[in-house]
C-alpha cells in the first residue's frame, strides 16, 4: 500500500431516498475544493425509495479516476447490508458504522477497525421531524468523516452555505449536524486516520461535473434548438440539464420567451422522429436516451440514415438486455448503434470517455450530423454520464461557428444552383440539400422508399444503387472526420521498449486502463493503449492493431462489442484480438484489467489467484471465456 | 390500358390567384393511383384550396406516412418540400418540423391504417399538442396499399372483398379527437368537393390542429356492394349536419349565403368561418354539444359530414412551449450560443 | 448456346393491376405440368394498379431454378417500358408485341426477330366490356406463346377449366382468347420456334409452391396456434395462407370455431407482444414481417431473448433501408436480425433458400423455439417468399411431435419437483420452465430486468451475470441444433482434385451459385459451395473456412453481412473471405457469380467485359467494392 | 429509516375464504414502492378482491409495463405468473397470453405515463378488441419511477414539485375508453377501498375488458400543494356519482343495501352488479349518458368515480375471432396437425 495520504477509498452503504446522495456529493465536492483529486461512484438502486444504495469516494493524488478497488473505509449506515459492506473491506481498514442499532455478528471481523457513532440517536436526541432526523443524520456523519479523514471543516461549511444558505434555520440544523459528527469522532477516536486528506493544488483548472450535464452544455454551446426526449435512465438528467441551461441562456430577455423547443414525447419513436422532422427542417436537434430506446428508434434511425437527415442520438448505456438494470453501467449498445436498423446501414458514432469529451463531443456531433446529412450517435454512459467527475474546465472558442454542411442559400437558388437532393457532385459521397420554405427552386421529396440521384421514387436497381453505394462511401468518409482515437504509449522507452501489448479500449473504461498500464510495467508489461473515440474507425486503429503481436480489447459487455466491430470494419485477423470483458454493470477499476492481461501472459498475478482469461484463439462471442472480476457492493 | 399516364383533372388552366399562379402551379407529380381512387380527389381538393388561399407554395411543407395515401403529397404543390416518412409516424416529424419552423404552413396526409392503428398514439398526442397543421386523414377502411385488410375504421357488418364481415367495433377519428381534446375536427367526402375544400381551408388557417377525416373510398378493395365506405354507401348516408364557409382576412368571397342562420366563428388570423345550415341543437363551437349530436346522428344510421367543431382561441404547441416569435431556425447563431465567457462563469458552479 | 429445347427464358413486360400476373402463373404451371422444371420471378411494382410489371419465366431441362439471364424472347405489352424492354433481349432472340400500337423507333432492333400480333385489336373486336378485354388480352398472349413455344394446349385448357371452371361464360371466353392468339401466331409465324418445350417427366415429384405458403403450411403442421401480425410487403401472403389454411384444417367440425388465434395487430410492436404472450402461456406463436418490423420488434425482442420466451419470427427479407424497394428482394436483415435489440443479445436463425425449407425450417422453428426459449427467426426474402418455385412435394412424417424443450408438468409439479426458472440444472444452459395455470407451485415472475436464476429481481453483478453466461452458453449450444450447411462438392474428384476455392453463400442465392459453379467448371475452376441453413454457425462451417485458401462470401446485400457473420462468429481472418455482393434488388442468376469469382481469381471472363471484384484484402463494409452486374428490367 | 423492511398491512389472517386459502395465500413479495405511495393501497384492494372472489391464485396471470406501478404485481398473488414486460406494451403481451389460455384470469397493471403516453395505442386496441381482462391503470399524474415528469393526465394548472405548472391538456382515460367503446369503464380512487374493491370484483367477473382508473397518488413527486392528483386534491374533489356492489353467482353478498333505488345489471356469468345512489340523468348501461353526464360532474370540478358504464353483452376478442371453446394450449397436438396424409392430397393442388 502506497502513502494513505490522498490514496485511499471510502465506500458509504446506505439507503435510498434518504438524502445521503447529496451528503456524499458535497463530501466529493469539498475533497475537490482541497485541491484533491478526486472521483465517486453512485451505486443506487431502479427505486425511489427504501433499497440499498452505495456511493464511493476515491481519492487519488496521483490523479487516478478510475473505481476504486477494495474500499479502505466502509460508512456501514444500511442494516439491511452491513454483512456482504463490512466484508468488502480491505483488510485493515475501517469501519464506520451507526453505533444506534448493534452490528450484525456476521458483519463482525477481526481485521478491521471498528468505528461506532450512534447517528440515529444523536440526531433524533437533538433534532424534531423525522425528514430533518434523517437528512442531518447524513450530515452528521460526513463531520464525523471530516474529523477521520481530513477534511477541512470551512470548505465543508462554505459548500453548505452555498446549498443551503437561504434558508437560515436549515443552514444552522446542518451547521450543527456537522459539528455533532466531528465532535462525537474527535472525541471517540484518534483522528485524523492513516487515510486521510491533504490539500492540494491539482484541481487549479478542473471542474467536477457529470457527463450528462457537460453533454447538455455541449448542446447548448452548439446551437440546439429542438430537442424532443422521453424519460429514461440514465439519459434524462441530460434533457434536465439541457432545459435548466435553456431557461438561463436561451431567454428571451424582453419576452421571457425560449430560443429552444423541449418536447416531451409520448415515446422513443415519436422522440426520433420529432429529431428528425426538425433536423429535416433545419434546426439543430436531438434526443438522449437509453438501450430500450436505441431499439425503439431502428426504424426512425434507418429512415434518416438513407433520407439524409441530421440528426444526434445520445445513448447513455445502461446494463441490458431488455429492460436489464436501469441504474447500473455497461457499453452493451455498441453494436446496436453502428449498424442499428434493418438494411444496409452504419452510423457515426463519437464516444466520450468522461464529462470533458461529453461537452465537446456534442458540439462535434452536430457539426458531423450536418455536415454527413445522418445521424450522429454520442455513446455514453451511466457512470460517465451521471456520475460527477474530475475533468479539465470547459473551455469554449468564440470563434467556433456551425458547419451546417452544404445547405444551398435562397442567394444559390435563386442564382440557378443545380439541385439534386441526392447526387454526388463533390465527388465525397456528400450531395447538397436545401431546407423548407427557403426557395421554389429548393423543393424535393423526402423519403424512405426507394430514390434515384433526383430525390424520384425508383425501383430501379442502377438507380437504386447509386444512391445506397454513394452513402456508403459518405460514411467511409468521415472516418478522418470523427475524433481521432487517443493514443497513451511510452515514447521516453524509444526504439528499445520491452516486449509490448497493445491494449484497444473504448468510453469510461479509459481511467481504469490507463492506470493498469502503468501498474503492468510493475510487472514488467509494456501496454500501449489506443482508446476508440470515433466511428467509422480512423485509418489509425487499423495500424494500431498491426502494430503488436498480442492486443486486448477492454470493454464492458458480454460479447466483446467492440473486439467484433474492429475485426469487421479494420479487417483484422479475430485471432488477433483477445477479449477482456467486464459487464457486471459496475464501473470498472484498473485490477481486473491487469489480472486479465497478466493470466493471458501467463503471468501469475501477484495478488490474487488468478482467473482464467479470455485469450483464447479466435473465440466466437458465444464461446469467449468471459472475464469478470466480481468486487464491490452490488 | 397498358399505357400508364393518366389525364390531368381539366382545370381552368389560365386563372391566376392574387400570387400571380395558377392552378397548375399547385400541381404535382402525376399520380401513380388506380383510377378512381378517393385520395386523387382529395388532392384536387387541396390543390384547389392552397391556390384559392394563395398560399406560396415553397412555403408550405407536406407531410405523409406509407400507405396509398401516403404516396399522395407527391401529386401535390411540387414546389414544396415533402416528407413521406415511415408507417405512423408522421404526426411526430411534423411536430419537430414545425417546432423548428412554424413559420411554414404545415399538411399531413394520413391513411386510416396510418393513423388509426400503428399511429394512433402519434395521432392523439399531436392532437394534445394542438400542433399547428392540417391533418387529413383518407379514409377508406381498409389497408390499400398492402391490398385490402380492414383498418380500424372498417364498421361491424361492413365486408371485404372477399366477403368476410368485419366484427371489430371501429375506431371513430372524429369521436376521438373530440374525447382528446382536439381543437378543429371535420369530417368530409373526397366526392364532395363543394364541402371539402372550405373545410380544408379552414383548417389551414386553424391555428393549431385540425383534423379533418375524409371518407375516400378505395375502389380496388373497398368499393363493392356490402361496404360501409363505398362511393355509393357514403353517398347515401353522408348527411352535411352543417356548412361552412371560409372567408379569409383579405376580403369578401364569392360563395352566395342562403338565408337561414349563420354563424360567423372568428379564427386566430382574422378570417372568418361562416357557418350556416346548422341543427338548431347543434353549435360547432361547444364540443360536448357537438359530440352528442354526432352520435345522435350516428345512431340515426347517418354519416355525420361538415365542419364539426372549433375552438379557434386554443394554445397551440408554440405557446405552450414558451418559443420566441420568430422560428428557431432563423435563430442567428449568436443568440443561441452563451459564449466563453458565460461558460466560463458557469464552471464557477461546478467547482 | 446449348439445345434451346427445354432451355431459355422469356419475360413478359405490362402493366399491374391488369390480371397479367395470374395469366403468367398459368403459363408456368402448365410448363411445370409438362414435366419440364421452370422457375418464374414476378418483379411488381411498390403500387396497386398501372405501374410497369415483369415477370420472367426460365425453362430449363437441366433442372437450373436461378433467375435467367438475358430472355431469349420478350413479350412487349407496356407501351411505356417497351424500350429498356426491347434492349434486354439476347442477340438473336425474339420480340412478341402487341402490334395494337407502334413500336417506338428506339425500340428497334437489328439483331432480334419481332413478332407483332395485335392483341388489344383483336380481344376488343371479338369481346365485351373493358375489363373483361383487358384479362382475356392476357389470355390471347399466353395462346400466342403456347403456339411460338410448344405448351401443350389441353394442358392449359386443363388449368383453365380448373380456374373459371365454374363460370360457364368466363370459361368459354377463355378459351377463345386462348385459340385466338394460338391461332394468329400459327397463321402469321413460323411455329414453334427453335426456343420451345418438349415434355419430360422432371417434375413427377414435385410442386409448384411460394415459400410464404410453404412456410404458412409448416406452421399449421408444427401445431401453431397463435399469430399475430400486421400486413407488410412482402410477409402478408404467409399469413394469408396460414389464414387459409386454419379455415381448412383448424375449423372444430361440429362448431365451425378455430383451432387457432389469428390477430391483425395495429402495428409490429403489438404483434410481437402477442407472439411473446401466447409463448409465454405456452401456444406457438410466431408473426411474420419485413424489414422494416423487424426493427420496430427489437425492444420485444430483447426481452424474448432475456426473459427465455419462446417465439418464432419470420422475416421475409425486401430491399432496404427504411421503407426501401418494398417488392425488391435482399437479404439485408442478416445482421439485424442475429443481433436484434440493445444490450447483448443473439439470436437463433434459420435460412431457407427455397418453399421447401421454409415448410420444414418453420417446423423446425418452432421446435428449436420452444426447445432454446428463445426467439427464433426465419429468415426468407421476397425471391422466396412470394415467387412459386419447383421444389421436392412437401411430406409430413406422422410420427413428428412437437419438442416443447424443458416444461414441468402439474405432475412434476405436484412430485415437489424443484424449480428454479432461470437455474442451469441439466449443464446445457438451457432452464427449466413453467406454464401460467399450471400448478400454484410453477409461479413465477417473468422480467426483462436484472434477475437471478430463481427469477428474482436483481441489481447484483454475480447474479446478474449467471443468467447472461447462461443464457450465452444456451444460445451457442444451438449451433448444433439448427440445421447444418448445406456442402455441395464434387466428391468424384477425389484427392486429385484441381486447385479449389471455397463459396459460402445463404438463402435464395443457392441455385445462381450452384448453377455458377458448373459453368466455372468449363474455366477450369473447381468450386466447392457451403450454403449456411442456420445460425449460429454449425462447427462444420469454420471447418470449410480453413480447408480453402480462397473463400468467396456469395450474398444479397451491400454491406457484406453474411460475412461480417462468419468473420465474427468463426473468428476467421477477415482477408480470406472475399465478398461477391448483390444487391440490387433482383433475384441473383449465374452469370455475375461466375464474372466475380473468374475475375478475382485474374482470370477473363470469356463472354463479358469483367467488372472489379469484391475481392480486396480485408476490405472494410465501407470500402469494399461493391459488384453488382445489373442486368433486367429494374 | 434505514430498515428497508416495511409492515405488512394488518388484515384479518384467519378467516378463509370457500378455497380455505386466507388473505395471506394472495400476496406478494414485501413492496419496495415509497411508504404511502398510492399503488400499495390498490394492491391491498387487489388482494382482497381476489380473496373475496375465490379465484385459485395460480389461475390468475397478472402482467404489467414499466414505472412503479408496473412493479406491484410482484407484491399481490404470489402464487400467479407475474409478467414485468416492457414499457407500455404490456395490453400486447395480455392479448397473447389472453388468446392463447382464456380459461386464466388476467389482470394488468399499468401507469399513466404506460398507458396513455407510450402504451396508449396499445391500450386503444385493447379496448376495441375487448380482450378479456381486468386492467388497472394506477393514475398519478406524473412518472414516478423516472422522477416526476409530469404524464399525459396531469391535468392543466397542476404543478410539478419544482412549481412549473402543466400547460398541456389531460387524456382522461375514462372519457378515451367510453369513445372507443370500452365494455366496462370505471375511475375509483386509491385511498377508497370501499369503492374500489367492488369494482376490481365486477371488473375481474366482466367478460371483456375493464378499465379502472385508479387515482393513485405518488407521495414522492405529486403530494404537494398545487397538484390536482394528490391526497388532499382527490379526496376534496372526488365524487362518487354511483355506488356499485358487486354479487357473485354464488350467493348474496353480506352488504347492506339501503334505500333507493338499486339497479341490477345482470354479468355474463350470472353474476350482477348493484348500482346505488345514480343520479337521474344517469344510466350505466348507456355509454352517451354515461359520457355526457360525467362531462357535466368534470365541468362541474368534480372527479366523477364509480363503475360508471358496462355493457355485460359485448363479443369479447374470442368471439370475435371465432376461437373454439377450448383453450388453445390445451388442445392436443393430434388436433392440431392434419397429417401425412391431408398434405399429400393438398399438394395435389400445387401441381
Ligand atoms: C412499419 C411498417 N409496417 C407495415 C408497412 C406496410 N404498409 C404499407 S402501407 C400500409 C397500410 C396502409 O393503409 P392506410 O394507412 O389505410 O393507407 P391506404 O393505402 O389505405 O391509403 C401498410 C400496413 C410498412 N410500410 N411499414
Ligand atoms: C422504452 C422505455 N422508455 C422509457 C423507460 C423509462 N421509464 C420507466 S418507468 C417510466 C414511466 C413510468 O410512469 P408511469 O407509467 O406513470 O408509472 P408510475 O411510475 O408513475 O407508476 C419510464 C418513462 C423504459 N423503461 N422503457
Ligand atoms: S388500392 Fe385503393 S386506396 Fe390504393 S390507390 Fe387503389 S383505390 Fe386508392
Ligand atoms: S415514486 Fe411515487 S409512484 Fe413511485 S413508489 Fe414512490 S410514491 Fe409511488
Ligand atoms: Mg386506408
Ligand atoms: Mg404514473
Amino acid at each position: 500500500m502506497s502513502d494513505p495520504v490522498n490514496d485511499f477509498a471510502l465506500k458509504i452503504a446506505t439507503v435510498n431516498g434518504t438524502g445521503s446522495a447529496s451528503a456524499n456529493g458535497l463530501l466529493m465536492q469539498s475533497i475537490f475544493r482541497m485541491g484533491v483529486p478526486v472521483s465517486g461512484k453512485n451505486l443506487f438502486p431502479s427505486n425511489i425509495q427504501g433499497l440499498p444504495t452505495w456511493y464511493e469516494i476515491r481519492v487519488s493524488g496521483a490523479g487516478h479516476t478510475s473505481r476504486a478497488e477494495a474500499p479502505d473505509l466502509m460508512v456501514v449506515l444500511n442494516p439491511a447490508t452491513q454483512t456482504r459492506d463490512v466484508a468488502e473491506v480491505r483488510a485493515g481498514g475501517w469501519v464506520l458504522h451507526d453505533s444506534s442499532w448493534q452490528l450484525r455478528r456476521d458483519a463482525q471481523r477481526d481485521d478491521v477497525t471498528y468505528l461506532g457513532i450512534p447517528f440515529a440517536e444523536l440526531c433524533t436526541e437533538r433534532f424534531e421531524g423525522s425528514r430533518a432526523r434523517v437528512l442531518l443524520r447524513n450530515i452528521a456523519y460526513l463531520g464525523a468523516l471530516a474529523a477521520l479523514l481530513d477534511v477541512e471543516v470551512p470548505v465543508l461549511e462554505e459548500l453548505i452555505t452555498q446549498t443551503y444558505g437561504r434558508k437560515k434555520k436549515l443552514l444552522d440544523s446542518n451547521f450543527e449536524a456537522l459539528r455533532l459528527g466531528y465532535d462525537r469522532a474527535r472525541d471517540a477516536f484518534h483522528c485524523p486516520l492513516p487515510i486521510r486528506l491533504r490539500r492540494m493544488s491539482a484541481n487549479d483548472d478542473a471542474v467536477l461535473i457529470d457527463g450528462n450535464t457537460a453533454a447538455a452544455l455541449g448542446c447548448v454551446y452548439a446551437g440546439a434548438t429542438v430537442a424532443a426526449w422521453y424519460p429514461i435512465t440514465p439519459s434524462t438528467s441530460l434533457v434536465d440539464a439541457f432545459s435548466a441551461f435553456a431557461g438561463q441562456f436561451r431567454k428571451d430577455p424582453d419576452t421571457g420567451r425560449l430560443r429552444v423547443a423541449i418536447l416531451q414525447a409520448e415515446d422513443e419513436l415519436a422522440a426520433a422522429g420529432m429529431v428528425i422532422g426538425a433536423g429535416w427542417n433545419g434546426a439543430r436537434s436531438f434526443t438522449a436516451t437509453s438501450g430500450p430506446g436505441i431499439s425503439l428508434m431502428g426504424e426512425f434511425i434507418g429512415l434518416a440514415y438513407y433520407a439524409e437527415i441530421p440528426s444526434v442520438f445520445f445513448d447513455i448505456q445502461r446494463t441490458g438486455p431488455s429492460t436489464g438494470m436501469p441504474t447500473r453501467t455497461q457499453q452493451g449498445d455498441l453494436l446496436a448503434v453502428a449498424y442499428a436498423s434493418h438494411g444496409d446501414t452504419r452510423h457515426i458514432a463519437l464516444f466520450p470517455a468522461d464529462p470533458h469529451e461529453c461537452f465537446h463531443f456534442a458540439v462535434a456531433a452536430f457539426d458531423l450530423a450536418e455536415r454527413y446529412q445522418t445521424p450522429v450517435f454520442v455513446v455514453s454512459d451511466l457512470d460517465i454520464g451521471m456520475n460527477d467527475w474530475v475533468v479539465p474546465r470547459l473551455r469554449w472558442d468564440d470563434a467556433y461557428r456551425p458547419d451546417r454542411g452544404k445547405v444551398l442559400s435562397a442567394a444559390e437558388l435563386e442564382a440557378g444552383a443545380r439541385f439534386a437532393r441526392y447526387l454526388d457532385i463533390d465527388g465525397d459521397g456528400i450531395p447538397h440539400r436545401t431546407l423548407p420554405g427557403v426557395h421554389p427552386r429548393g423543393g424535393y421529396f423526402t423519403r424512405g422508399s426507394g430514390h434515384d440521384s433526383h430525390a424520384r421514387y425508383t425501383e430501379d436497381s442502377v438507380a437504386y444503387r447509386e444512391v445506397v453505394d454513394r452513402i456508403a462511401r459518405k460514411i467511409d468518409g468521415a472516418a478522418t472526420a470523427v475524433p481521432e482515437p487517443e493514443l497513451v504509449v511510452d515514447d521516453a522507452l524509444g526504439a528499445e521498449r520491452p516486449a509490448t501489448v497493445g491494449v484497444v479500449t473504448i468510453g469510461g473504461c479509459r481511467g481504469a486502463v490507463v492506470e493498469a498500464r502503468e501498474r503492468l510495467r510493475d510487472h514488467g508489461v509494456v501496454a500501449d493503449v489506443l482508446r476508440i473515440r470515433g466511428f467509422p474507425f480512423h485509418p489509425s486503429v487499423r495500424s494500431f492493431l498491426d502494430r503488436y503481436e498480442r492486443v486486448f480489447v477492454v470493454e464492458q459487455n458480454r460479447d466483446a462489442q467492440l473486439r467484433t466491430l474492429l475485426v469487421v470494419e479494420c479487417g483484422v485477423d479475430p485471432a488477433r484480438l483477445e477479449p477482456l470483458l467486464f459487464y457486471g454493470g459496475m464501473p470498472l477499476s484498473w485490477g481486473p484489467v491487469v489480472k486479465g492481461i497478466l493470466a493471458a501472459l501467463g503471468m501469475a498475478d501477484p495478488d490474487a489467484a488468478s482467473q482464467p482469461t479470455g485469450a483464447a484463439p479466435a473465440p466466437s462471442p458465444g464461446s469467449t471465456p468471459r472475464l469478470e472480476i466480481a468486487r464491490g457492493g452490488a | 390500358m397498358s399505357f400508364i399516364r393518366k389525364p390531368r383533372i381539366p382545370l381552368p388552366k389560365s386563372q391566376k390567384n392574387v400570387l400571380g399562379l395558377t392552378r397548375q402551379d399547385y400541381e404535382g407529380a402525376m399520380s401513380t393511383l388506380c383510377a378512381g381512387c378517393g385520395h386523387d380527389s382529395i388532392t384536387a381538393a387541396i390543390v384547389e384550396a392552397f391556390w384559392q388561399l394563395d398560399v406560396e407554395p415553397h412555403r408550405v411543407a407536406k407531410l405523409s406516412g406509407i400507405g396509398c395515401s401516403g404516396k399522395t403529397p407527391a401529386y401535390f404543390l411540387g414546389q414544396a418540400h415533402g416528407f413521406n416518412g415511415v408507417h405512423g409516424r408522421m404526426p411526430a416529424v411534423a411536430t419537430g418540423a414545425q417546432a423548428a419552423n412554424p413559420a411554414l404552413t404545415y399538411i399531413g396526409i394520413s391513411g386510416d391504417g396510418d393513423s388509426l392503428s400503428i399511429g394512433l398514439g402519434q395521432l392523439c398526442h399531436a392532437i394534445r399538442r394542438n400542433v399547428d397543421m392540417l391533418y387529413v386523414l383518407e379514409n377508406n377502411g381498409v389497408y390499400g396499399l398492402t391490398k385490402g385488410q380492414f383498418s380500424a375504421s372498417a364498421d361491424v357488418g361492413s365486408a371485404s372483398k372477399k366477403g368476410e364481415a368485419n366484427r371489430q367495433p371501429p375506431i371513430d377519428p372524429v369521436f376521438l379527437a373530440l374525447s382528446l381534446g382536439a381543437t378543429f375536427v371535420a369530417r368530409s367526402f373526397s366526392g364532395d368537393k363543394a364541402q371539402l375544400i372550405p373545410i380544408l381551408k379552414a383548417g389551414i388557417a386553424h391555428k393549431g390542429f385540425a383534423l379533418v377525416d375524409v371518407i375516400s373510398p378505395c375502389v380496388t378493395f373497398n368499393d363493392h356492394e356490402a361496404s360501409t365506405k363505398s362511393y355509393r354507401y357514403t353517398r347515401d348516408h353522408h348527411t352535411a349536419v352543417v356548412e361552412a364557409d371560409f372567408v379569409p382576412l383579405r376580403g369578401p368571397i364569392s360563395a352566395e349565403y342562403g338565408s337561414g342562420d349563420v354563424r360567423e366563428v372568428a379564427m386566430h388570423d382574422g378570417s372568418t368561418v361562416r357557418f350556416r345550415k346548422v341543427a338548431e341543437d347543434f353549435d360547432p363551437t361547444r364540443r360536448d354539444r357537438v359530440y352528442r349530436y354526432l352520435r345522435e346522428r350516428q345512431d340515426a344510421g347517418e354519416v355525420a359530414t361538415g365542419l364539426l367543431f372549433m375552438e379557434p382561441d386554443a394554445p397551440d404547441m408554440h405557446e405552450v412551449l414558451g418559443t420566441v416569435e420568430s422560428p428557431l431556425v432563423d435563430l442567428p447563431y449568436e443568440t443561441l450560443c452563451p459564449g466563453a465567457e458565460a461558460l466560463d462563469s458557469l464552471m464557477e458552479k461546478f467547482r
